[in-house]
């Protein structure tokens, strides 16, 4: 019975959380991933690109609220889902034309492309805060749980509680889905295979044919898919607020990079090394030690690697380790 | 002066040097010919540390100089020019050659505070010797152009005029014809011969130009596949077997490729 | 420079002289003296980008190492801290240091295989157990004391202008440690991991409270030698009877005298580092610097040490940043660590020497003034904008009241805007390299 | 109306400092706060609550002769002590305000106080600075606080704790100098009273996950989890974990943590939670929450009422010393803040204007019950809070 309390208690607070904020950032990971692998730089906007995207699919949703369409126990807003995707599609293919293509005709070193999106980032910044605001938004609705700890308790008759809210469940079936259908499109598609070989070797890529403008732009409106779909998620599971999102950022490159920069696997395995290394170097173990361990070697500590306060410091020292043993990350990365 | 012992270079599966054994004598002029993609310029990597070997030995006067990093390799005398000019494009061509000698004073950050008379007159020999160079290479008057603005063939003389800046004991010389005109390959050629001759480089040359290994070269190696297929006077590598194979088989494969 | 360039800083004094006119000499000076700060720290980044081609988003980092010097070097020590554990704290820290070096001396001493892994495993676990048993304790001793106020081990009660130079090698130290390990990564990479590396540091200085009070700051740094408090000079009669001679009153005056005191000590160092960056920039060295960024594998086949070249210039550009951050910290008169963000102390100077010029060490310079000046201003322009746009809305209407909510939000906003205009119209910046 | 205040604003800084002599009869106040950065989603309600009270005063006609008051708004960043410096300097030295409501975030505060209000001997009057080493800044005279220290909050915390027979808590906090501080100051008393503090948590605001911090907390254990942190900030992100995780069930939510979010975000989720804020009575905070309502802004956002009443200290003061110049009027703060004289609420900023022109004594109470003391603080008066039926309502004042 301990034993299964132990269990329940470190699912609880570890794996369930983790696996939904490790979902959150493999989303993340992947836009940034897919840039950095088709477009060839790293997106400092990404962050303020997810937060653009979730703000419209907030702006949809109200609407729908206030229309009175609901989407029964399932939040409104992944009705308004599409709709976002395809307002921040155009938002960022717009972007490209305006800023990024005049630099990648000139075929510009992918360092001036970072600075490019620096400024890109800046004013996407503004523009979410002049819309709708730096404070904090709410548009959740719908069922909160798919089992409260309390329903747990009473349904075991345990003394740890297991809790999945609706929100976390979503975000780890939704991140299974786009990633099934980002992967099939990839793997199965005339253009998806196409923008692989364009990733591979832009040259041999041009020369069979294919047309690298296309390329770019369903490469935009994938990472619109994907940013939207992982900022509205996130937005569900906590809140909204665009500073939060531009503080995203920096867990979400940590993860494309550990998992290795250019390679979609990766990305989503290192969303979810970022994710579980945050929670568990810094967990307490008390609790679940003294449920494993006998009376007598039950610590009297926390039982703690890390105070929380380094949480943030682990992902990047996990992250700088990996860089300095596996240069392309776990899973190879490019090399460009 | 150079020996190559069982060198092997592999990227994942592919095998880009195979076990390639060869010497170069001193004072040669040895020539490297073989079809694209016989592993050539990865060889040459290879020996100037660019590349680590995945296995074999490269010995140098004697001393194992396997893996060590370019810049030791310059100071023991072992320069190389690029296949694709590497120039560095936003400084003149004088200033291209003046950085080349290796421990200038004005290297050090503190003399470039504190010893400027020593800069100032090691500068003015730096300058000198590179006009020399230039001139030698017939490109004095584009000397304070920036690198990036001139034309193929005259980076590739740039490339050979950096070797000269230095006493170099060998060098490696990458295509260093390729897209260059007629009468410029004759001119790299007089001047590959003259430091030849003059001040005892020993040079190996990678090109595919027949004629030009065949004025310069002795003996020439041909490689294929990773591998050394044959060593000898260019003569008597057209005569060879195996290298008409070599070449005969990938102009097939090259024939079908853009069919 | 050319006579355009001169002009670009011209126009830029015009700007702040203008501010003097237009709002007061007060707000004029001050956004002289951050910009000499700032025109500084872009001094610096420059270095490591426009001459070496280094990606370094850690500028925080090394900016708050510099603050952190300020009160290492000028705060008195708090003795009682002291006795009730700061040798604990030192010992602990020694013993991490000892664990870090015997790890690494087992993974050069012995062959590779399990054995050295195991070995190495065993090290750390053991050592950090101890690290954490010794300092532990140690900290929480020293942190008991008298929290609301102190609760720190103080510093060394030296001038504050002794922590500059100190800023500029404690920044050095971090560089050469990070400089050590991630300089081998991509350029993408190296970004990434200074940008985490800075992150780190932070997070150190904001939770180790023995060391600087964390989050709960340290104020009160003494002011620099030269630099007299205000309200000291307003009680001189003889500073207000000189000050009434201009036909100014005391407290104008003495504030006026006091930002003009910092203006002038920043003002020696940064043409001292300008000079120091000229005459490097214009040196063979600069020229084989060049080089290294022109083409790297080259440059390496010419002979040039690029990774040593490297290091060199990376802790150079950070020294120089510790001693910005220093400066800063001295001018705040305090030291809060929650007050480092990313954007502000990282990619707003990115901004500042993109903006600038990169690769010219007098396009930095103006940049730093520049975007400083536009970052300060951008504010009261936003709102009188607003205000001019909304002038033909009715009151009340809900457009007008949001837009005016919503004025401060221009300041990223321009921030993007310049940023991108430069790069498309001026990629190599205001004042591009020769 | 706050719209209009807004606009003139916005004119007043085009048309620079040229104007600001002309007006004999306009008071200005800078409202130095922070726009942009961590806090700029409660900022908004703190700044029009101190311009409520402008315009209340304006209205009324009655302070110095009639004249007008002008806010004038500078960010502080929150963060940036170099922008905030900047800010504040344009301010005081251009448009020439006569006292500065702010700032917000105790950092800044410490370098608006230090190089420039000092320096320029402008009055300040914090709504939210909370930091205990606020108080032993030197000050000149010059630096008020609406909010109490955290050092006072602790000792009441504990006492809240105690009468509930509470002797085993959980920390978290919010990483920085309010959240640190009020830790400290908590956790020492709590400990001194014989009471077990199992984990004293750090968590950083705005950022993206708290589960890390949920999870230790929980494995720590406790009978209540003390939160403090900010309401629309990470605090509630924590809330929101360990409810969603069934960590904990009851929590102690100190100032910074009460507001009417709790109840909109909450509900009944916190049926049994306790806390307390600043107050001594819940007429001042209701009508305050009620004029806000009609201005169309939320007056129980956190240190809204406190900005309000910053805000109404200046301008009662200035009325008091019957000047707006801030050396004559600094000495007067406390006389208007503190008894004896007649109380007043939010919306009789008129009555007292009257009262103290006719040379009778106030006794400011205001939207959060001001009493300054020591060094020119609130001195923590608190209302105690208790959740029920998804709402939170005052139970016991302190």
């Amino acid at each position: 019975m301990d034993f299964l309390n132990a269990i329940v208690a470190l699912a609880n607070f570890v794996i369930v959380p983790g696996m939904a904020y490790g979902a959150q950032l493999a989303l993340g990971a992947l836009g940034v991933t897919l840039i950095y692998g088709i477009l060839r730089f790293s997106n400092f906007a990404h962050g303020d690109t997810m937060a653009m995207g979730t703000m419209f699919v907030i702006l949809i949703t109200w609407g729908f609220q206030s229309a009175g369409i609901s989407f029964g126990p399932l939040p409104t807003a992944l009705l308004a889902l599409p709709f976002g995707i395809a307002l921040t599609g155009l938002l960022l293919i717009g972007t490209d034309k305006m800023v990024y293509q005049f630099y990648r005709q000139r075929k510009v070193k992918p360092v001036v492309m970072v600075m490019v999106s620096l400024g890109v980032m800046f004013i996407m910044n503004g523009l979410t805060r002049f819309i709708i605001g730096p404070g904090d938004q709410r548009f959740a609705d719908g069922e909160r749980f798919i089992i409260s700890a309390r329903e747990f308790k009473a349904m075991t008759g345990l003394k740890e509680g297991l809790a999945i809210k609706t929100s976390q469940g979503l975000t780890v079936v939704t991140a299974v889905i786009v990633v099934a259908v980002l992967f099939w499109f990839l793997n199965r598609t005339r253009t998806g295979k196409s923008m692989r070989a364009y990733s591979d070797n832009e040259d041999l890529a041009l020369l069979s044919g294919i047309n690298p403008e296309r390329v770019v732009l369903y490469t935009w409106l994938i990472v619109a898919a994907l940013a939207t779909v992982a900022g509205t998620l996130y937005g569900l599971d906590k809140s909204f607020k665009p500073f939060t999102y531009f503080q995203l950022l920096l867990p979400i490159f940590a993860a494309a990079i550990v998992g290795g920069l250019g390679n979609p696997l990766g990305a989503i395995a290192g969303g979810f090394v970022i994710a579980f290394s945050e929670v568990t170097v810094t967990y307490a173990f008390k609790k679940v030690a003294n449920y494993v361990l006998p009376d007598a070697l039950a610590p009297d500590g926390l039982a703690q690697l890390m105070s929380t306060d380094y949480k943030f410091a682990v992902s990047f020292s996990i992250l700088i380790i990996v860089l300095l043993f596996k240069p392309t990350g776990l899973f190879k990365g490019k090399s460009v | 002066m150079i020996e190559v012992h069982d060198l092997h270079k592999h990227f994942g599966g592919f095998h880009a040097v195979d076990g390639s054994t060869l010497t170069i004598k001193q004072g040669s002029i040895t020539g490297l010919i073989g079809p694209n993609g016989a592993g050539k310029t990865t060889l040459f990597n290879v020996i100037a540390g660019v590349l680590q070997p995945t296995s074999g030995k490269v010995i140098m006067d004697g001393e194992d100089i396997t893996g060590l990093p370019p810049h030791t390799l310059f100071g023991k005398g072992l320069l190389r020019t690029f296949q694709i000019a590497h120039e560095f494009s936003s400084m003149s061509l004088r200033e291209n050659l003046m950085m080349v000698p290796a421990d200038q004073a004005g290297e050090k950050l503190w003399n470039t505070w504190f010893g400027r008379k020593r800069i100032a007159d090691e500068e003015r020999a730096l300058a000198a010797k590179a006009d020399e160079v230039l001139e030698f290479l017939t490109i004095d008057h584009i000397s304070d152009e920036r690198a990036g603005n001139i034309s193929g063939g005259q980076k590739k003389l740039l490339e050979l005029g950096r070797t000269m800046m230095v006493d170099a004991k060998i060098v490696f010389l990458d295509e260093v014809g390729a897209g260059v005109n007629r009468t410029l390959l004759n001119t790299i050629g007089d001047a590959i011969i003259r430091l030849n001759k003059e001040r005892g480089y020993t040079f190996v040359v990678i090109e595919h130009d027949m004629d030009f290994i065949g004025r310069l070269c002795d003996p020439v190696i041909c490689m294929a596949e990773g591998r050394v297929l044959a060593e000898g006077t260019l003569d008597e590598i057209k005569a060879n077997e195996q290298v008409i194979e070599a070449y005969l088989g990938t102009g097939l494969k090259n024939k079908v490729a853009s069919a | 420079m050319t006579r355009r360039d001169a002009l670009l800083f011209v126009f830029v004094g015009l700007l702040i002289l203008v501010t003097g006119f237009a709002q007061s000499w007060n707000s004029a000076l001050y956004i002289l003296n951050m910009g000499l700060i700032s025109a500084i720290l872009a001094l610096g980044v420059n270095l490591q980008w426009g001459l070496a081609g280094l990606f370094n988003v850690g500028i925080m980092g090394f900016v708050a190492l510099g603050g952190l010097a300020a009160v290492i070097t000028s705060m008195p020590a708090n003795a009682e801290e002291w006795s009730a554990g700061g040798f604990q704290v030192l010992a602990g820290l020694l013993l991490g240091a000892g664990t870090i070096i015997a790890a690494i001396m087992a993974y050069q001493r012995l062959p590779k295989g399990r054995t050295r892994g195991l070995t190495m495993v065993a090290i750390l676990i053991g050592g950090f157990f101890l690290f954490r048993y010794v300092f532990d304790a140690g900290v929480e001793a020293v942190e008991a004391v008298n929290p609301a106020s102190t609760g720190y081990l103080g510093g060394l009660g030296l001038p504050v202008l002794v922590a500059w130079p100190v800023g500029g090698l404690f920044a050095a130290g971090a560089a050469w440690i990070i400089g050590k390990t991630a300089l081998g990564l991509r350029s993408d990479y190296l970004a990434i991991a200074t940008l985490g590396i800075a992150e780190i540091i932070i997070s150190v200085m904001k939770n180790e409270e023995w060391l600087s009070r964390g989050v709960k700051n340290v104020v009160g740094l003494p002011r620099p030698t030269g630099v007299p408090y205000e309200i000291d000079l307003q009680n001189s009669a003889s500073f207000v009877e000189k000050a009434a001679g201009f036909g100014l009153d005391a407290s104008t005056a003495s504030t006026l005298y006091v930002k003009l005191g910092y203006s002038l000590l920043f003002t020696v160092v940064l043409v001292v580092l300008l000079w120091l960056a000229q005459k490097a920039l214009n040196s063979p060295w600069g020229r084989m610097m060049r080089a290294i960024r022109d083409n790297e594998v080259a440059a390496e086949a010419m002979g040039k040490d690029v990774t040593a070249r490297h290091l060199q210039i990376f802790i150079l550009g950070s020294a120089i940043c510790g001693i910005a951050g220093a400066m800063m910290t001295t001018l705040d008169g305090q030291l809060t660590p929650t007050s480092y963000q990313p954007l502000r102390y990282t990619f707003l100077i990115w901004v500042m020497v993109i903006v600038g010029g990169s690769g010219n060490n007098f396009g930095s310079v103006l940049g730093g003034f520049l975007i400083w000046f536009l970052w300060v201003q951008v504010e009261p322009m936003g709102l009188a904008l607003m205000g001019l746009i909304t002038s033909g809305m009715s009151d009340g209407y809900w457009l007008k009241d949001h837009l005016i909510e919503s004025a401060a939000h221009m300041r990223l906003l321009t921030m993007g805007v310049v940023l991108l205009l430069v790069l498309r119209f001026s990629p190599r910046g205001l004042i591009p390299e020769r | 109306m706050k719209k209009l205040l807004l606009a003139t604003t916005a004119t007043a800084l085009m048309t620079g400092a040229a104007f600001a002599d002309g007006h004999a009869n306009t008071v200005k106040i800078g409202v130095i706060l922070g726009f942009t950065g961590p806090l700029e989603s409660i900022t908004p309600q703190m700044a029009d609550g101190a311009e409520l009270a402008m315009k209340e005063v304006t209205d009324s006609g009655l302070l110095l002769d009639g004249a007008t008051v002008e806010s004038v708004r500078g960010d502080s960043t929150c963060v940036d002590a170099g922008a905030a410096t900047a800010a504040a300097e344009r301010l005081v030295t251009s448009d020439k305000v006569n006292a500065i409501m702010g700032a917000d975030c105790s950092g800044v505060t410490g370098a608006i106080l230090q190089n420039v209000a000092r320096a320029n001997g402008i009055v300040m009057v914090s709504p939210s600075a909370t930091s205990p080493g606020l108080s032993t800044a030197e000050d000149d005279g010059l630096f008020f606080r609406t909010s109490p220290s955290d050092a006072r909050q602790g000792v009441i915390v504990t006492n809240i704790l105690q009468d509930r027979g509470v002797n085993s808590v959980a920390l978290t906090y919010t990483n920085n100098d309010y959240g640190k501080g009020l830790a400290d100051a908590f956790q020492a008393e709590f400990e001194a009273a014989g009471g077990e503090v199992t984990i004293s948590a750090a968590h950083e605001d705005g950022k993206a996950d708290y589960s890390a911090e949920v999870g230790a907390l929980a494995s720590a254990g406790g009978e209540v989890l003390v939160v403090a942190g900010y309401v629309d900030q990470g605090g509630s992100g924590v809330i929101r974990g360990a409810i969603d995780s069934g960590a904990f069930d009851t929590f102690y939510l100190p100032d910074g943590m009460v507001g009417t979010k709790l109840n909109d975000v909450f509900g009944e989720e916190l049926n049994g939670s306790f806390g307390a804020y600043p107050g001594t009575d819940s007429e001042g905070a209701a009508t305050y929450g009620e004029m806000a309502k009609a201005a169309g802004y939320d007056g129980t956002s956190a240190f809204s009422a406190e900005s309000y009443d910053a805000a109404a200290l200046i301008m009662l003061a200035m009325q008091a010393a019957k000047s707006s110049a801030s050396a004559d009027f600094k000495d007067h703060i406390f006389d208007v803040a503190n008894a004896p004289g007649e109380k007043i609420f939010p919306g009789e900023l008129d009555k007292a204007l009257k009262l103290i022109a006719e040379g009778q004594d106030v006794d400011y109470v205001g939207a959060s019950a001001v009493e300054l003391v020591g060094a020119g603080e609130s001195a923590g008066n608190y209302q105690e809070i208790e959740f029920s039926d998804g709402v939170y309502s005052t139970i016991k004042y302190r």
